[in-house]
């Protein structure tokens, strides 16, 4: 895991993008370190905020030379409402980068992206890596509406094979995209499928690759207090190597799971064979 | 920080002298690995681990946390690998790195605490044990054992009979009772080392869209700057009723909200000889070393001599 | 505000049936006059008065206040100009201009708190009272009535015996006790109407500066957003304690930090039939009706008819 | 007194001062209802701002036909540190005008003016009143160094009779207001004196004035969490017509008061002898 570093970022960018916001921060340091799926969590003002808990953002793109970072992000809440404020010039303490990546393929693949809304955000560049690597990618990339979409034009420029769609049929097909994904994972022959969206479609994105026999990989969103692995908020039911089920924390064991470990429909409930549960019936 | 230090922060609890007072609040930094990445472990006064019970536990489910006006709520449900694991996997890794720990522990009956103090005997950089009593007692309808001076009583005697003599032992106190200073005196009375205060406080929150409770636990612990004013009230309690010969004096870790150098020293004058950096951690990781420097720098700047010098300042 | 309102707001506390939920918090709004000066006080459900005693009080020293974060605290040490000028000069005004005022008393002994509600018979447009008990009990060194189930029953029926049997005894809680469960079974049981919770939290504060407590009063009630939790955790477990048959069914004033109105609907949810705005009022003197502005579309939203609908729904 | 009103204002006008800011807040109905020594609360940040208590100022200027007031204020704290982060374009919410003002002498009399530090800044509007009342003034302004001293500038456009000092000497008479004062109260045969400034300073020029025969008022400056009259946090011991000392809130019957009547030492005490000590003892 990379190393994490915590600095004062200036704002350089800022700019609309559909329903989101694009910031561009100067981080020193840390571009150099990012990979696809690192996130990174961003404080909330100054020593005198009462908003505490730093807000966690998938990075969307890092350049080393320029020494910048990019995030898209909705406004959702009082948090982000604060972020959307900030100016060019203005400055954010960040720590970045945070979490385990999306594992690369390291050969060539046949790799399809899979995104709700700006749950795109950090698969253009896994997407440019996989083709530099001799891979070839699709997209489907799904929003509520069409503003909701986020990167349509980044996919077209990486490959012909993107299909969008809306949960209203404003843009691309209407529905989900688990809609034409089994159609797109014939298609190209997919060896895997990189998702990351809401836990309600990564959980069926993770049921259509496993039918086509993709191996398939999820960045999760969870609450998450510190996001750097001490405070056991923002764990989720996973499946280890040894079979055995735990809570693991999804900012330092996560964002990115294979999602055929991940206990979709176990989550937000205590499951009774998770280590420890015993433990918890007494108190 | 200034040139040389120039100060002597060293402060003791029991037989255990820590080269400064500030620490690490249980159950915010994790068994310290993690927070390695942003500062060496052995920089500050001690690592206080995530309290520990003697076997595997899950912890809640989720959603555990919600953020609050200046604080947050949390329902972990003291999530974690169990004693065995803990000591045999996590405590060396501390130990090897310098750093020196303050295990916390707890259980649901007094024997639990018996057990876990017995396993840590001997184990590698365990420079102090704390007691959070204020967990779940089972024996009496789950009503938390630091809600009564006796259940206090009870726990602390226990685990100071069977822990290392060398090691000293703390009670960790909920303020969510009627009076704090008699549950402290139970406890120092039992042979505690030292208090450390204040636990979160009994909070809940509810969603404005579900209409239902954010936290899956339904209720959680209050934490954060919001809680500090009455941390302070409780540290300094408790000191004023040592003075006043209430009780014998031993030392506090106080708790709740610092922020800053400014907010730690707040703590030291109303009373505490060390103190713990619980939820801003979850602000700014690396906050524990920038505290400890801005209190360096506060206390030289209004003339202390020693951090000693400071502590209960305001009483006087 | 939504055209015609189109939601019924009305609420019950005992015999007495207030158009709205919302009211102002004692000791935050005075005795209604200086707030008329942003908002109507019959556009409220009630004005709750500044806690009166039987004689003129001069209140402590200054400072009495410090901000913290999220919150602040006060020690006022209820000034006021005693009961007679009270129901002389600043009842009359408050029913002349058409405001339902919910009279906050307190004394040193039940005696204080019968003779005030005596005095209170009759006077114009009381709808209520409010006894806060979480004032110092003389006869038991000070400690507050609050902290004790016994005393708190002994002011309580005392009040409930004498005063006006249309009026509505309200008992005002601490949430510094071990359980106030406790305390509002016994304030229950000894014929109170309803409960007001909560008042504010035992907090203080060091002044970095001068190393010595900022407020005169050295502790001081911690009060504004930063303890919502606390507060919205106080009435949740009181109303559960009714659902399960543990206490019979009274109206719950919530208070608390209230902010907004979706702040408000925490605590219509997690079971107040109305609620108290006090802090907050510091910083936005029309508060209490935009707060009700608010409320009001916010039930609709959820697509409550009433706003008896919404109470205690977080339980369901 | 002048009905309040609570708006949102926008910040037409930034500037340094010396070691202060001035800000021009446009603030809709505001302007016309204020008298000199009214003053401003101003809301620090919006409804997830951990500074819940408004901050005072006095009102340094009025312009009913810009609809704008402007206040001078010291970064002081941490409220004050964010109000120098406002920029132009940037809104805040006020409530204003509060307190009771000045009282005019409604005749032509003979004023001296006495301030410390950024206390000066009602009273360049008050002594344009007077002077338009066909009365004179006099300045003796004050500060502990010269950069800390406002709006000198203002009182010689006003009148020659402009007094300074700084504790440090580093502009005008070394010392403090009380140094020269008398001899510029004997100067222009003083009917009254008007004063702003530290506690230690008003009493101090109260006793003055009080020597001298002449009427004090003085502008004093209590912690105040409400600003409207409800919380009682600001009060000082007062004494009343009827001779009976009160605690009187400094924010509705003040912030002006007669320099006579306010019993300056007793300040931050309990006078035996004010009305309701006795209730105290008992709890
Ligand atoms: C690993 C990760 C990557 C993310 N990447 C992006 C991204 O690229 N773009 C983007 O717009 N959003 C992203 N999110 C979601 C983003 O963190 C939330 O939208 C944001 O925290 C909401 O904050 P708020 O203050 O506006 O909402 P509030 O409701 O005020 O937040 C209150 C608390 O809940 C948490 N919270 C609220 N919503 C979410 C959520 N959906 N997920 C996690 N925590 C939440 C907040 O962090 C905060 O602690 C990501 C979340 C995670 C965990
Ligand atoms: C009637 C009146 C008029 C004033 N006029 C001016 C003015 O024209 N220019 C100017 O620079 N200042 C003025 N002040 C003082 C100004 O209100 C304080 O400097 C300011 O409140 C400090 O806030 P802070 O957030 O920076 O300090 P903090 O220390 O963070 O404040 C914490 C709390 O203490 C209060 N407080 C701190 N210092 C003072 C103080 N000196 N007086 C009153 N309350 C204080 C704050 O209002 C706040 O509630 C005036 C005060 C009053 C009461
Ligand atoms: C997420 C979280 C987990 C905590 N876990 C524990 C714990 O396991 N044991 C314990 O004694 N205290 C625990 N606490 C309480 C803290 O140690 C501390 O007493 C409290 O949070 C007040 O300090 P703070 O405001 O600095 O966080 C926890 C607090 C938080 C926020
Ligand atoms: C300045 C101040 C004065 C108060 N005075 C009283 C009082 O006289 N009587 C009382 O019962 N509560 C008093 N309270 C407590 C409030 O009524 C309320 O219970 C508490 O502040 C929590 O609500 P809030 O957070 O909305 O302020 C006072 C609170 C404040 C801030
Ligand atoms: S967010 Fe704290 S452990 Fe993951
Ligand atoms: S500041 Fe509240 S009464 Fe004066």
């Amino acid at each position: 895991m990379a190393l994490p570093l915590q600095v004062q970022a200036e704002i350089v960018g800022r700019e609309p993008a559909g329903a989101y916001h694009r910031l561009v921060l100067r981080a020193p340091g840390i571009a150099a370190r990012v990979e696809p799926g690192h996130f990174v969590a961003v404080a909330i003002g100054g020593v005198d905020s009462a908003m505490l808990l730093r807000r966690a953002f998938s990075i969307h793109r890092a350049d080393p030379a320029a020494e910048t970072i990019d995030v898209v992000f909705a406004e959702a809440g009082r948090g982000t409402r604060e972020l959307a404020r900030l100016r060019v010039g203005d400055s954010v303490n960040v720590v970045a980068p945070l979490g385990t990546p999306f594992p690369l393929p390291g050969e060539p693949v046949s790799a399809v992206m899979v995104a709700g809304g700006y749950g795109s955000a950090p698969m253009f560049a896994l997407a440019e890596r996989i083709v530099a690597d001799g891979g070839s990618v699709a997209f489907v990339l799904g929003a509520a509406t069409a503003e909701r979409l986020y990167g349509v034009d980044q996919a077209q420029a990486i490959t012909e094979d993107v299909v969008v769609t809306t949960d209203d049929g404003s843009e691309g097909v209407r529905g989900f995209v688990t809609g034409p994904l089994p159609e797109v994972l014939t298609a190209v022959e997919a060896d895997v499928v990189y998702a990351c969206g809401p836990m309600g479609m990564l959980r069926a994105v993770t049921e259509v690759a496993s039918a086509h026999d993709a191996r398939v990989f999820t960045a999760v969103e969870e609450s998450m207090a510190c996001g750097v692995g001490v405070c056991m908020t923002c764990v989720l039911p996973v499946v280890g190597d040894d079979g055995v089920s735990r809570f693991v924390r999804s900012c330092v064991d996560g964002p990115c799971f294979d999602g055929t470990k991940v206990r979709w429909d176990d989550a937000g409930t205590i499951p009774a064979d998770i280590e420890g549960a015993a433990a918890m019936g007494a108190h | 920080m200034l040139p040389g230090g120039g100060i002597d922060l060293a402060t003791r609890i029991g037989s255990t002298l820590l080269p400064n007072p500030v620490t690490t609040a249980s159950g915010c930094a994790g068994y310290g690995k993690e927070l390695a990445k942003f500062f060496e472990p052995a920089a500050i006064g001690a690592v206080v681990t995530k309290t520990i019970m003697p076997y595997p536990r899950s912890g809640r489910a989720t959603p555990r946390m919600a953020e609050t006006p200046s604080g947050m709520l949390n329902s972990i449900g003291l999530q974690g690998p169990g004693i065995d694991a803990f000591v045999e996997r996590d405590l060396p890794w501390l130990a090897a790195r310098g750093g020196r720990t303050i295990v916390s522990i707890a259980g649901g009956h007094v024997d639990d605490f018996v057990a876990l103090a017995e396993r840590l005997k001997g184990a590698p950089g365990v420079v102090g044990i704390e007691a959070n009593i204020s967990c779940p007692n089972v024996a009496n309808r789950g009503q938390v054992f630091a809600c009564n001076p006796a259940t206090s009583y009870d726990v602390i005697r226990a685990v100071r009979d069977v822990a290392d003599p060398q090691v000293p032992v703390l009670a960790k106190l909920s303020p969510d009772v009627t009076s704090i200073v008699d549950i402290a005196r139970a406890c120092v009375e039992a042979g505690a080392d030292g208090l450390s205060m204040i636990n979160t406080l009994l909070g809940m929150a509810i969603d404005p869209d579900t209409m239902k409770p954010v936290l899956a636990g339904i209720t959680g612990g209050l934490s954060g700057p919001a809680v500090r004013p009455v941390a302070v009230r409780c540290v300094y309690q408790v000191h004023a009723a040592m003075l006043d010969g209430q009780m014998a004096q031993v030392p506090i870790v106080g708790m709740g909200g610092i922020r800053t150098g400014l907010d730690a020293l707040e703590f030291i004058l109303a009373g505490a000889a060390a103190v713990s950096v619980g939820t801003v951690i979850f602000n700014d990781p690396s906050s524990p070393v920038r505290i400890l420097d801005e209190l360096r720098a506060a206390l030289i700047a209004r003339g202390f001599g020693s951090l000693e010098a400071a502590i209960g300042y305001a009483h006087r």
